[in-house]
């Protein structure tokens, strides 16, 4: 969206600006740690070795990476059709639903093998569905996608209090929760993969999810650019005026990336469900939904993007639990305010420092110049 | 050169985007009271010396004298209390205002619309009594045809107080009538004291109405001179550096077999209005036809009906393979397989994505192709390939096929656009208004290209705004009033004057059936 | 020792006023966690025992399954869980008989109604909260036969524990229908159920800890969870090496859930009530009064 | 259908207004912002902010106004971070106001912990600080006339003052916009600020105004959360009524009635659910609670699908002004 105004060297596009935006929101960051009356540094010490100082920290980045990067490719594909999903919320939830459907159905009589596939296929089709009618109504009756989403979100959230205390409920829990699945249908995790090729790691939810999220991301780049149906997709997303002079049907394109975008989001559902919980249980999504919107922004719609943001905010989740467990004073909220002030450095404020970034490097060069003259 | 004063002088002007050099050291003066034309191939850097003046951008270094002060412009708001105004190449309207709301945006008389709305309703007035400038103060922008919008620009800048009005290829999108009428206003204001700059790619236009011409390439002004004093010839040949054949050679017409077919094509809108009635008319292979009209008499219609865009609701069509009825509709890609070509009249808006890269607007449309696509994969190297060959072909500059489209000048996007529709040879080639805003070298070459084509054995249809490229390039040319078909005449036989007669057959319905006309 | 997070803040207030009151008699110190999804269960429960932290006490429904996974992997650590039952050597599980406490709170609210109507409000539909509901109808119909018990539930988002605008929009909904005392369940949202009775000169009926003093003159009382006492017991329990696993359930006899009386209700409750209360109470602990329980059969009836 | 009485149809919509009231002043901070053509995802933070300075300064101070005024203060400043982000600096809009929700969701309790002490919750305001519900002229006498007087008294009268104010915001965000020089050139910049650019207008001084209007409404509609309709700040009191707000805005096609009356459906169709819970119907028997809770969502995309037709933003609605394009 933003035009760089002056063509620089790219690495100070994609190394140097992030960085300096990071260090702009911790200085603020560390403003307001000192303020509440801990010591700023080690909070952050505490926060970058909780994210990456240990494989543990890391398998937790990494899980949280793999939420994000399916909610923020949902986001994302479907922005490439100009489309603003703000589902992914309850299309993730409902994703789950659906791998729980079949893992609760079949868990018993197939194996593994045979329930993954199907647990995949599940939570993208229940994914898919229940974007499905905002995408419709979209696209043939011309409602706001945005009201549409939002208000499918309040219903997924109803729909599943009802299934969970009144149909999955185990009889005589206390807890609106499905019975756990037999092993056969939990999801490998990476300490299992590790350790079957005979590396050890600490245990932490990240699980084979994380291989599909990228998997996921791969397949979300070729789609976008390297097939004609992501070209017609973004012809959508540019000009659908253009788009249907190029005999593309528009309103069809925008049906199956909607469906793409909720199915992508379905995938939450395999993480959360069948990887970690290995039950259905009330509010596992999280707000990893609405997360995904700044991915994808602060990603810049490319999966690569997707992928570098996810792990960003994986940390900043991972580190802020350890950072919270560590120094009591430091509460959850106060981590929320962190993550808000990356957010909004990192991610809207972008292109502060360029101008500043310019300026030294247009003297730099100048001064170099002189000094070869 | 003369006494007369100078209103404007610019000194050693420069301005660069990135590594772009969009003007080079310009100096040039503008007497007061006097048309200055400035005329230069796409990408001259004309635009962009005249958004400068007009604060718009801001020049890396020189200096403007207004009146021989000099003056800062480093915003529209000092260039306005400078006294200059400006008629956008794309008009600066929002469009779904009112005429009065867009004339009075930013030069409101007080803080309350209805004070304002009554204030200037009187000095619009004047203005329309004084130069001939009329308009429907009530009417959305969005809802009249383009010359009437260039009117509210013009009387925008006028209401602004503008003794000094620039004028950014005003007659691209008018109709010959269109822009009569402009220079009639024009000359109105000269009369009384205004100073006009005006950019066109019509020498036509710079030899009938300016008092000077000043040529522009690569940036620097090539020279300025007293319009009398000089031609059509010379102004080609200083623009593009060579010769120019202003004339098309053509050989004799070999029709061969009927291409396109219409017969009783009618089509009402969704307000009830009839847009077009009991169309016939055929095109034969080897055939270049062209439609002659006033814009908004049905011509739009007619290339969206042919191109499958649109529906029809009476009649029917055959064209190449297709058959066109109200009851079997067609659409735009099933045109294409059928081996039409269609060049829209929008090429901003239809023919090309202005985000995508060369290479991706090269394929538009085509895009499905096999040439292009593996079972999954789609051909990145073919495509980029693709995109030079039809580069070069079409002489594309510059010849990169990563660049964005939109950051190609209007002319090199256009020669992008007929090179992919034209490559493949279709049988049929629906074109409209091919040669909008592009600059005379380019023009020569769009010209020889449909003529190319023809004598390859296409039909080829041809809507244009413009007499005489009609005039050269057509063999027959049908003329559209209101819907309907009120002469077919053979083009050698015609001429500017029996087109224009034609094409406002009942001048006393004008008016009407331009409030019904589409956007 | 770990934080329930999102659930309701008097529920939370009161083990953390429990351990509080421990830490002050003992001076040992203690790790407090607040999750905010529910993959940090199990993280932060894990990272205590890792930590050598011992004992470890969960705190609420969401945090069994956590609980009973990490207890496995270590034996030797002591844990507790409140409102859940985690059958593991090393666990001790405290329940609340929240129905016994909310029957008598049904009790006072239909015999302070004068239209015989009383309302419930509840955070989430879950069995939690029913089982609340359940048993303040019981009490309310056991008190008043005619009593008509209407109830509603906020929302079906986490935000349902934390929108007193839309409780006090409930309980003045139900005031409208002629409710006169209502019992809210549902964490931060019933600040506002108490402020709309306050606003509107009715009564209404705390939760979890004693809230009472929070709008005096209107608190007909509380139904008071005694977590603080649980916790710290807990606490003290495995210091003194008396820890004992196993299902520890509280109700009026083992005095983990009671009705409040104070000083700001005292003028609300009047003699005869407070007569009915104690003796349903007295019934209720001798098993005279057996009041259902919804997880029984999750059903009221 | 004979559930409800006419008091019990009278308490609904009187309902039905309070639960409108903030959505009101969201919808008009975001119809301020996203017609000058910034895109305010934020107007969930600012409602909570909002909530919490009032809420804060009231407790403090005693002092509803000043609580008030507190509030529309941190509108403002959060309005300038806004902009500054999006405005200034060209920066995604959507992140910006992603970024301000989340940091005032977190700071508001870190803020409130560390000078209240009460896990985030301010101290319960007594009445004399709050903007208590006042009675209109002369309502003791009507209400005795039946009908007119219980429309009078239940459905006109007895609400506080930011009710009352919240309409006016509507008679004023409409006035300002289609009557005044300011209006019309708000709505240019929200729909071709090129256009305004060349007119010698400041497109970026415009939408400071536009963003910072939006603040003070947001703030006016916080305080209303927070000491008029609750008497303390519970943390994320503001439970979503931003992107209710939103959708509201767009239901309403960015134009100041429709969005009101789109406020009032939200409000209507809440306040409605709350009365069916428990009721059960005719034939159907008792209905689910999270049907009954869903409902307001249901027919919102019910009545959007069949009887609103394509909504459409104004042109430059999120879309950072660069000159050189
Ligand atoms: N905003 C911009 N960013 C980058 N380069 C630009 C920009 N505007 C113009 N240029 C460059 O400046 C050159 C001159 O552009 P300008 O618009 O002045 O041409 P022009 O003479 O008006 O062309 P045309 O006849 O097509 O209108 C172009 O070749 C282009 O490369
Ligand atoms: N963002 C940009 N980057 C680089 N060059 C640009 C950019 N935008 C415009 N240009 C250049 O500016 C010049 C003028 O652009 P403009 O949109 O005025 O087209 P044009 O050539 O004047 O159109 P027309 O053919 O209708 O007169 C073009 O030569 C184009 O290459
Ligand atoms: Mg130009
Ligand atoms: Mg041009």
């Amino acid at each position: 969206m933003n035009q760089a105004s002056k063509p620089l060297p790219v690495w100070i596009d994609i190394v140097v600006i992030p960085l300096i935006n990071l260090m702009l929101a911790l200085s603020v960051s560390i403003v307001i740690i000192y303020l509440i009356g801990a010591n700023p540094f080690e909070a952050i010490k505490l926060m970058i070795q909780g994210a990456f100082g240990s494989s543990e920290g890391v398998g937790y980045t990494l899980y949280y990476a793999t939420n994000f990067i399916f909610t923020g490719l949902a986001v994302a594909i479907a922005f490439h059709s100009m489309l603003f999903n703000i589902g992914g919320e309850g299309q993730a939830y409902i994703g789950g639903l659906g791998v729980a459907v079949v893992l609760l159905a079949f868990d018993h009589y197939l194996p593994a093998w045979m329930l993954v596939p199907m647990a995949l296929m599940a939570s993208m089709v229940f994914g898919a569905a229940w974007a499905a009618i905002p995408a419709y109504l979209q696209a043939y009756r011309g409602s706001h996608i945005v009201i549409t989403t939002i208000m499918f979100n309040f219903i997924a959230a109803n729909l599943m209090v009802y299934l969970l205390v009144n149909i999955f409920i185990e009889p005589g829990s206390m807890t609106p929760q499905s019975r756990p699945f037999l092993d056969n249908a939990w999801l490998p995790s990476m300490q299992a993969i590790f350790a079957d090729i005979g590396i050890k790691i600490s245990e932490s939810p990240l699980n084979l999810s994380f291989i599909f999220a990228l998997i996921a991301s791969f397949f979300v780049w070729i789609y976008v650019w390297h097939t004609r149906w992501g070209y017609e997709m973004r012809s959508v997303g540019f000009s659908e005026q253009a788009a249907s002079y190029a005999g593309i049907k528009t309103k069809r394109v925008v049906m199956i990336t909607m469906l793409i975008s909720g199915g992508l989001a379905g995938l939450v559902g395999i993480n959360e469900i069948m990887g970690v919980q290995h039950k259905l249980m009330l509010d596992f999504v999280a707000g990893y939904g609405f997360t995904g919107i700044a991915v994808a922004l602060m990603g810049r719609n490319h999966p690569v993007g997707i992928i570098m943001a996810s792990i960003l905010f994986g940390a900043l989740f991972q580190g802020g639990a350890e950072l919270a467990f560590d120094m009591p004073i430091i509460s959850k909220e106060m981590v929320f305010v962190i993550q808000g002030l990356i957010i909004l450095f990192s991610g809207a404020l972008t292109y502060m420092s360029r101008p500043w970034i310019e300026k030294l490097f247009c003297v730099f060069y100048q001064t170099r110049n002189l000094r070869e003259i | 050169m003369t006494d007369s004063p100078v209103a404007i002088e610019l000194k050693d002007i420069s301005k660069s985007f990135g590594s772009v050099q969009a003007n080079k050291n310009v100096n040039l003066k503008i007497y007061k009271g006097t048309i200055h034309g400035i005329v230069g191939e796409n990408g001259a850097g004309k635009s962009t010396l005249m958004s400068i003046l007009y604060g718009f951008y801001e020049a890396d270094h020189g200096k403007i004298y207004v009146n021989s002060k000099e003056t800062t412009i480093k915003n529209s708001t000092d260039a306005i209390n400078a006294g200059i105004g400006m008629v956008h190449q794309h008009f600066m309207l929002v469009e779904n205002f009112t005429v009065l709301e867009n004339i009075i945006l930013g030069a409101e008389s007080g803080m309350m619309l209805s004070h304002s709305i009554a204030n200037a309703k009187n000095e619009i007035r004047k203005l329309e009594e004084s130069y001939g400038l009329y308009v429907d103060l009530n009417a959305l922008v969005q809802n009249i045809p383009v010359g009437q919008q260039q009117r509210v620009e013009t009387i925008k800048a006028l209401y602004r107080g503008a003794k000094i009005l620039i004028l950014d290829e005003p007659t691209g999108v008018l109709t010959p009538q269109e822009a009569d009428q402009l220079f009639d206003i024009l000359r109105a204001l000269k009369e009384q004291g205004t100073t006009i700059v005006i950019i066109t790619h019509k020498l036509r236009e710079i030899m009938r109405l300016t008092d000077y011409v000043s040529v522009m390439r690569g940036g620097e002004i090539v020279t300025s001179l007293k319009t009398s004093q000089t031609s059509k010839e010379e102004l080609a040949e200083l623009m593009v550096g060579r010769k120019i054949h202003l004339e098309i050679d053509k050989t004799p017409v070999k029709p061969g077999e009927t291409l396109i077919d219409v017969r009783n094509l009618g089509l009402t809108d969704a307000q009830g209005v009839k847009r077009l009635d009991n169309i016939n008319f055929q095109v034969k292979a080897g055939e270049i036809v062209g439609v002659a009209g006033v814009s908004g008499n049905g011509q739009s219609e007619l290339l969206e009906i042919l191109s499958g865009l649109s529906p029809c609701s009476e009649g029917k069509v055959q064209i190449s393979d297709i058959t066109i009825t109200p009851k079997r509709q067609t659409d735009p890609r099933a045109v294409r397989n059928a081996s039409i070509a269609h060049v829209p009249e929008d090429r901003i808006k239809r023919g090309l994505i202005p985000q995508f890269v060369a290479s991706e607007t090269a394929i538009l449309g085509y895009h499905n192709s096999s040439a292009y696509n593996g079972i999954i994969l789609t051909k990145t190297e073919e495509i980029r390939n693709h995109c030079v060959y039809l580069m070069k072909n079409f002489d594309v500059r510059p010849n990169n096929p990563d660049i964005k489209s939109a950051n190609f000048s209007g002319g090199n996007q256009q020669k992008l656009i007929l090179a992919r529709e034209m490559e493949k040879i279709p049988k049929v080639l629906l074109v409209g208004q091919p040669t909008r805003g592009v600059d005379i070298g380019a023009i020569e070459f769009i010209h020889k290209q449909i003529v190319d084509i023809r004598d390859k054995g296409s039909a080829v249809l041809l809507v244009s705004g413009e007499l005489d490229e009609l005039l050269s390039l057509s063999d027959r040319i049908i003329v559209m009033f209101d819907g309907k078909i009120v002469g077919q005449v053979d083009a050698s036989k015609a001429d500017e004057r029996m087109l224009g007669l034609l094409m406002t057959n009942s001048y006393e319905n004008k008016e009407e059936s331009q409030n019904e006309s589409s956007i | 020792f770990d934080m329930g997070g999102k659930f309701d803040k008097s529920f939370n207030e009161g083990v953390y006023n429990g351990v509080e009151k421990f830490k002050k008699e003992t001076g040992i110190s203690y790790k407090s966690f607040e999750v905010t999804n529910p993959t940090q269960r199990e993280q932060a429960i894990k990272k205590m025992a890792k930590r050598g932290a011992n004992p470890i006490l969960g705190i609420g429904f969401a945090q069994g399954p956590a609980i009973e996974k990490v207890a496995g992997e270590y034996p030797n650590t002591k844990f507790a869980i409140i409102d859940m039952v985690v059958n593991k050597p090393n666990v001790q599980s405290i329940v609340f008989k929240e129905q016994e406490g909310s029957f008598l709170v049904g009790m006072l609210a239909a015999m302070a109604s004068k239209t015989h109507k009383v309302g419930f409000i509840g955070g989430m539909d879950i069995p939690l909260i029913r089982k609340f509901e359940c048993g303040y109808a019981q009490g309310a119909k056991y008190a008043d036969p005619k009593v008509e018990v209407i109830q509603n539930m906020t929302g079906s988002t986490p935000s349902a524990w934390n929108d007193p605008s839309k409780g006090g929009e409930l309980a003045k909904a139900q005031f409208d229908r002629g409710v006169d005392v209502v019992f809210a369940a549902a964490g931060g949202t019933g600040i506002g159920v108490y402020q709309a009775a306050k606003d509107a000169g009715k009564l209404a009926i705390g939760v979890d800890s004693d809230q009472n003093y929070l709008q005096p003159g209107t608190m007909l009382t509380s139904m008071v969870k005694r977590v603080d006492v649980a916790a710290y017991n807990f606490y003290k329990s495995v210091k003194n090496g008396t820890f004992k696993p196993g299902i520890i359930s509280l109700g009026l006899k083992e005095n983990g859930v009671d009705w409040a009386y104070d000083k700001y209700n005292k003028n609300l409750i009047t003699d005869k009530m407070k007569k009915a209360v104690q003796k349903a109470k007295a019934d209720i602990i001798s098993g005279k009064i057996i009041v259902h329980d919804y997880m029984s059969n999750n059903s009221c009836k | 259908m004979d559930f409800f009485s006419f008091n019990e149809i009278l308490s609904i919509f009187s309902a039905t207004i309070r639960i409108s009231t903030p959505l009101i002043f969201a919808a008009m901070a975001g119809i301020f912002s996203e017609r000058s053509g910034v895109v305010d995802i934020g107007l969930e933070g600012k409602l909570l902010a909002g909530a919490f300075a009032s809420a804060s300064v009231a407790a403090v101070t005693h002092s509803a106004w000043l609580g008030l005024g507190a509030a529309i203060v941190i509108g403002l400043i959060l309005s300038l971070i806004h902009g500054f982000a999006s405005i200034t600096h060209k920066g995604d809009q959507v992140v910006s106001g992603v970024a301000i929700n989340i940091i005032v969701s977190g700071l508001t309790v870190v803020l409130g912990m560390a000078w209240f002490h009460r896990s985030g919750q301010t101290p319960t305001l007594p009445n004399d600080a709050r903007f208590m519900p006042i009675n209109l002229y002369g309502v003791d006498t009507i209400s005795n006339i039946p009908i007119i007087g219980d429309i009078y008294s239940k459905l006109l009268s007895g609400y506080n003052l930011l009710v009352y104010v919240s309409f006016a915001a509507v008679a004023l965000t409409y006035w300002t916009l289609f009557k005044t020089r300011f209006g019309l050139r708000l709505r240019a910049v929200g729909e071709n600020p090129k256009a305004v650019d060349t007119a010698g207008i400041s497109v970026n001084l415009l939408r400071y105004k536009a963003v910072l209007i939006g603040g003070i409404l947001t703030g006016i509609g916080g305080t209303y959360i927070s000491i008029a309709q609750n008497a303390s700040f519970i943390k994320d009191m503001s439970a979503g009524q931003g992107y209710i707000a939103l959708a509201a805005m767009i239901f309403g096609k960015w134009k100041p009635i429709p969005a009101m009356f789109s406020c009032f459906l939200f409000g209507f169709l809440e306040a409605l659910s709350m009365r069916l819970q428990g009721v059960s119907l005719p034939l159907i028997g008792e209905v689910p609670v999270q049907l009954i809770q869903a409902s307001p969502y249901i027919l919102t995309v019910i009545l959007l699908a069949g009887f609103v037709g394509r909504a459409i933003a104004p042109k430059a609605d999120g879309i950072p002004y660069i000159k050189e394009r």
